[in-house]
């Protein structure tokens, strides 16, 4: 395999028209978390958990995902922050809410995981899983199927800074940058410099993530997550190089963590991080794309649409004890032949 | 008055202080939170490690074999899973060497059910714990023995699993279960003990003079007495035994209650003696149960008592299945509640041979 | 006539053949070596993973998740414990998503002593694994057996355990036992799918022709008929506690011998079936004693037939130690051996109610 | 902590005396392996691991390691590859012997435990353990009680090439350097190019494993473990460094497999290995330190010496089966007041 130089991304700016896809996707990822933590804070789910902060870095990933069932399209290996990921590729945000309520309806747990832990098998969206790093080890085994069995699909995998330090993190660097079969694989890490309360610096003895990569020979970069041009750029350019080369890509991306760790920190929003959203919106007004009226209307519009969806949600009924005994095993084959129609179960609504 | 959580901390400051403990460490153990469910807040000792379960239990066996005596949380026993192995290596150090090595080290976790925690902040690490030869293991259901039995962890030469069941950590002693020297007032040992919310960084705790109390391990607690049926269990599901029993009362059932408290070594003569006079007997707990240590209690019980008993010994556990689910309907349904366990006790004794 | 690691090695050919197998990969599994116990050799589809037990329970999750079957190995099971919460994670993936993703990934691993392989090649896993919800599992005691369960665990939609006990890997069949189409000379068959010593680089193995063999999760085999006794065993102990019972007709005693096969699902209604005839059960394997799988058989056993016994049900187990010793003593002290079996045997029958 | 630049070794020879002891304990060192080898092939014993091939640097190793009891002296988290270390400290050579014929005279195991499984409470030796890497998860423990004490102990781990997948060498390497606490810590990897069967190339993307620190801004180098004075200069200087800064130093030996992998894959001699011991012997003839005639008469004084031993614990008892109970627990605390004189109990034997 040739050693090409990682492509650079371009230097063109995005059209107006992707930025403001990307704004009310952003908008619409914000709406949603803040939806979701009202949601927490009146009674109506028992924990919280979300990625408001990541919108610039998160939104930009879920547009450039190729979503589809099998070995031709990207498996994703998320964390549960990707919220904005999941509407960028076209959930309908009322299924979120369900699994906030815990309602039989939440169409990815049934009531039974917390909010945040998606799982979508036509789209290749693997479960959610709330052990930290988990996702690594797994990651490489998708990787593996779609080196095999060649094209340009890709498997991504998601984590914060702080479950880095879980041997799941060097296990993954060590399988994706196998001689043998280099893998590809987008590593991606959200470095928000916070593990729950223990902050980056005493704990992280690495000058930045993205060096680990480098020991292994995995093209590595550190960007600025808060910018979601930047985001956009740098993601489409790793992509690129994944699902060309088939090799690995590690992208640590900074961001920031804009309501604290969960419902478990309070889930109060905190004042001393920088908020992607309110940079980008003032760049879109300065350069005369939306106006600030535009732009409250269209969160004004949002809030209206899960305002009435949190009212549906409230009334719809909680799972039955009794099928706690329901899907231990599965009786059929679901994931075999891969890259077929499979049982053409898909994923409620939108985009 | 203390709650669990307060009487672990006041423990770990007295093992600190007396006790020689070097070091209390784990995610968010250190300052600023103090850990997840506040019980390391104000240590001198306590430290923030790195997000690496295997290094925490890993660094615990290291600090033990130099000779320093520590505590080590896992911030939920369902991450504890990763460290099986290291786990087992403690357990089997000193056998291993024919004692020449010992490992004075507390592995602490907290355990169950009971507050809404889903698939991952559910589970129940007894039937684990118990399946690893060379550990002791404590799993307190009040606040004095939660005080008690960690202090005599800490001064055991041998790794020991505290394990502190989550929907207890907030529930307070009875009256007359205190721990020698708290405050009786709440407010007041909250002020003294629980770190302010906002900044933190100039608060100094001021700990109650609290004297050494070594709860032994393998001494059960008998919470409750009656002639009927025994019933046996611990952690989460023992107020509920409790409260069960005193409701059955009311229909002419007098159950005796045992509180375990340690799971090893545990008090088998205090359990044999009570199923000799009742000649029945509940095993009660939270774990899934299919190759649960109840079922080991169970078989201690026909092995040696056989002929003793005029019912067959019954365990009520958790439902055999992958989790917890997080809606109210699933937890319930998955792990014994109140009325399951009277609805038990009643069918037992009812039991004719 | 193949020996039971022959057998698997024709299974895993068989399935990467015929049932979509894509990876059979572990430490070693690849050549030039194809497995510690040369289980994968010649096989197509066989790879050399790195030294990482994580990795390759991982990647066997991935890899399923991608609609590839696939047979995981771990080298040793006393190597597995690092992996238990991955274990996990499989096992309640399916019941997570609500059936949205299954898992067809095979986990294969020697169990067990027998081999003198000291504390840590000599492990159980029986009781681990039980305790995974979400899981099969399989434990052959002969050759064909071990065929048509990992042809079973192969075909199912979700995850296996195949445990293959290390005592008997070498052991053959009893004739008309054999797998169809499998030669009946030994040297036959080992000319063809034994590689050879030396360079391997060349060499490529002749598979017999053997065809699709499925047998049942959850369908043990009676092994030997008897009326006084029910003895239930799987693995290394099994064999021995056939050869007490014949021994022991000697003495008169008749004891009935099932082979479980399968501890998740298994044969509740053979199991039963049988003590309500013999009103006596001994159940047998190697783990250690405390919170074994044994325990759950016994607890069924009161739960279920209490009233229908006429001695207690019994386990015979390893001892509550942290390891198997190497030298012989102490491992013929730690796990049952064929005197003490019989002895059980014995003492079970005289025992009157 | 300054950030002083790696102190280079001394260029200067090391002297005369200094080699020949060396030497001399390279070849009891494998005149010991190759007599463990022969009783495993004469069926006393059940299963043979070791470390022929190893010496150059082994021996060096244990030479300089400051051995005793407590926090001021070394910890040593070894594999089951270290007899040339432990003849160097000075342990005597029946004692493996015994090990490796499990008789209950073996003072590490009471023969419950496979060969090179040294355990000395007294000299910091950490009971050696057979599954891989997981030393590397411990010795950050030692090490955090050595850096509190202060002083010049350090902590020493050893493990090999292939082990390092496992996630518990990342695991060392975060804890080490930590910039909350870096540890005083000799991490060593003795790359011998294999792990049983599976050969280095294929499975790891990092050039050298010495790379994998430097992500970590810890020192790192790799040398070549099979020339004894380059590893005795580079052990003394890389240990200097990490006594005196209290900081990390991975340091990657490479190193031969002159039985392969243990007497599961046949415990015969490869041909295909540069062997440290004669080129050693080789150089020491040109120097004029030793002549062909003294390096044989040493090899036979030793040959004879073992086989006395060999003869010896053919005679000694077998443990009992009862006594496996012994020893789940202990009574008393040893390890307890660590640097204080203990309970005496001393290894049997030597230098
Ligand atoms: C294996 C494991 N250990 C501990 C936890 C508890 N926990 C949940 S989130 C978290 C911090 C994660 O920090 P980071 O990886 O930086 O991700 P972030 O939440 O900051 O996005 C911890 C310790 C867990 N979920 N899993
Ligand atoms: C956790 C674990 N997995 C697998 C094994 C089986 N095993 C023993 S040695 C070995 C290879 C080790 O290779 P390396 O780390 O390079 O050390 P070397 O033996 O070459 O010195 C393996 C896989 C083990 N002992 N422990
Ligand atoms: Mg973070
Ligand atoms: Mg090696």
């Amino acid at each position: 395999m040739s050693l090409r130089p990682l492509r650079t991304p371009p230097e063109t700016e995005l059209s107006p028209e992707l930025l403001v896809k990307i704004h009310e996707l952003m908008v619409k990822g914000r709406v949603l978390e803040e939806r979701l933590i009202q949601m927490y804070k009146q009674g109506d789910g028992y924990f919280w958990i979300g990625g408001p902060g990541e919108e610039a870095f998160n939104v930009p990933l879920g547009m450039l995902i190729q979503k589809g069932r099998g070995l031709q399209y990207d498996y994703c290996h998320f964390h549960y922050r990707q919220s904005a990921t999941m509407l960028a590729m076209g959930v309908d945000p009322i299924d979120s809410l369900r699994m906030m309520k815990n309602t039989a309806t939440d169409p990815y747990t049934g009531g039974r995981n917390f909010v945040g832990h998606y799982s979508i098998r036509v789209w290749n969206v693997v479960p959610v899983s709330s052990p930290i790093e988990v996702q690594y080890s797994m990651a490489p085994g998708t990787a593996i199927a779609q080196k095999r069995a060649g094209g340009r699909g890709i498997t991504i995998v998601t984590g914060g800074d702080a479950g880095t330090a879980e041997g799941d993190f060097s296990t993954c660097l060590v399988w994706a940058s196998r001689p043998a079969n280099p893998l590809p694989m987008l590593i991606v890490v959200t470095n928000n410099k916070w593990g729950i309360s223990t902050n980056y610096a005493p704990q992280h003895g690495e000058k930045r993530i993205s060096d680990r990569g480098k020991a292994f020979g995995i093209e590595s970069k550190t960007i600025d997550g808060n910018d979601p041009e930047v985001s956009y750029r740098e993601l489409a350019a790793a992509m690129e190089y994944v699902r060309s080369e088939r090799k690995p890509f590690l992208l640590e991306a900074m961001v920031s963590r804009l309501y604290g760790h969960s419902s478990a920190s309070g889930a109060n929003k905190v004042v001393d991080e920088a908020d992607c959203l309110v940079g980008f919106e003032r760049r879109l007004e300065e350069r005369g794309l939306l106006t600030r009226a535009q732009m409250d209307g269209l969160r004004a519009q949002f809030n209206a649409e899960l305002s009435a969806a949190h009212r549906k949600v409230k009334e719809e009924p909680q799972p039955d004890g009794k099928s706690i005994f329901d899907h231990i095993f599965s009786e059929k084959d679901l994931v075999g032949g891969a890259g077929s129609a499979g049982d053409g179960r898909s994923p409620k609504g939108g985009a | 008055m203390s709650n669990m959580v307060q009487a672990v901390r006041m423990a770990l400051h007295v093992a600190e202080e007396r006790h020689g403990v070097t070091d209390v460490f784990g995610e968010d153990v250190g300052p600023p939170l103090g850990g997840a469910f506040t019980a390391t807040q104000g240590l001198k000792t306590a430290w923030n490690s790195p997000l690496d379960e295997r290094g925490i239990v890993g660094a615990s066996i290291g600090l033990g074999l130099a000779g320093c005596r520590n505590v080590a949380e896992i911030q939920f026993c369902d991450y504890a899973y990763n460290t099986i192995d290291l786990l087992k290596l403690a357990g089997l150090m000193c056998w291993t060497c024919v004692g020449d090595w010992n490992l004075p080290i507390t592995i602490m976790t907290p355990v169950g059910s009971g507050i809404r925690g889903s698939v991952y902040h559910s589970q129940s690490f007894d039937a684990t714990a118990t399946h690893i030869p060379g550990f002791k293991i404590a799993i307190p259901s009040t606040p004095r023995d939660a005080y008690g039995l960690l202090l005599t962890c800490i001064v055991d030469p041998n790794p020991c699993f505290f394990l502190v069941p989550k929907a207890l950590m907030r529930v307070r002693s009875a009256p007359g279960e205190e721990i020698p020297g708290e405050p009786a007032d709440e407010k007041a040992l909250s002020k003294m003990i629980d770190a302010p919310l906002g900044d933190r960084s100039k608060w100094q705790p001021q700990w109650p003079d609290t004297p050494d109390l070594f709860i032994p391990f393998g001494e059960a607690r008998t919470v409750r007495q009656g002639r009927d049926i025994t019933v046996v269990s611990y952690a989460r599901t023992l107020p509920l035994c409790t409260k069960a029993a005193e409701a059955l009362a009311a229909e002419g059932i007098e159950a005796e209650v045992i509180d375990l408290r340690s799971l090893w070594p545990y008090d088998w003569a205090r359990i044999s003696e009570s199923v000799r006079r009742t000649g029945r007997v509940l095993y009660v707990n939270e774990d899934t149960e299919v190759t649960n240590f109840g079922e080991h209690l169970v078989r201690r019980t026909v092995d040696e008592l056989f002929f003793e008993l005029v019912a067959p010994p019954k365990l009520l556990a958790g439902a055999h299945v992958p989790g917890i689910g997080l809606a109210d309907n699933l937890e319930m349904a998955t792990v014994p509640q109140l009325p399951t366990i009277a609805e038990s006790i009643r069918t037992l004794v009812r039991m004719q041979p």
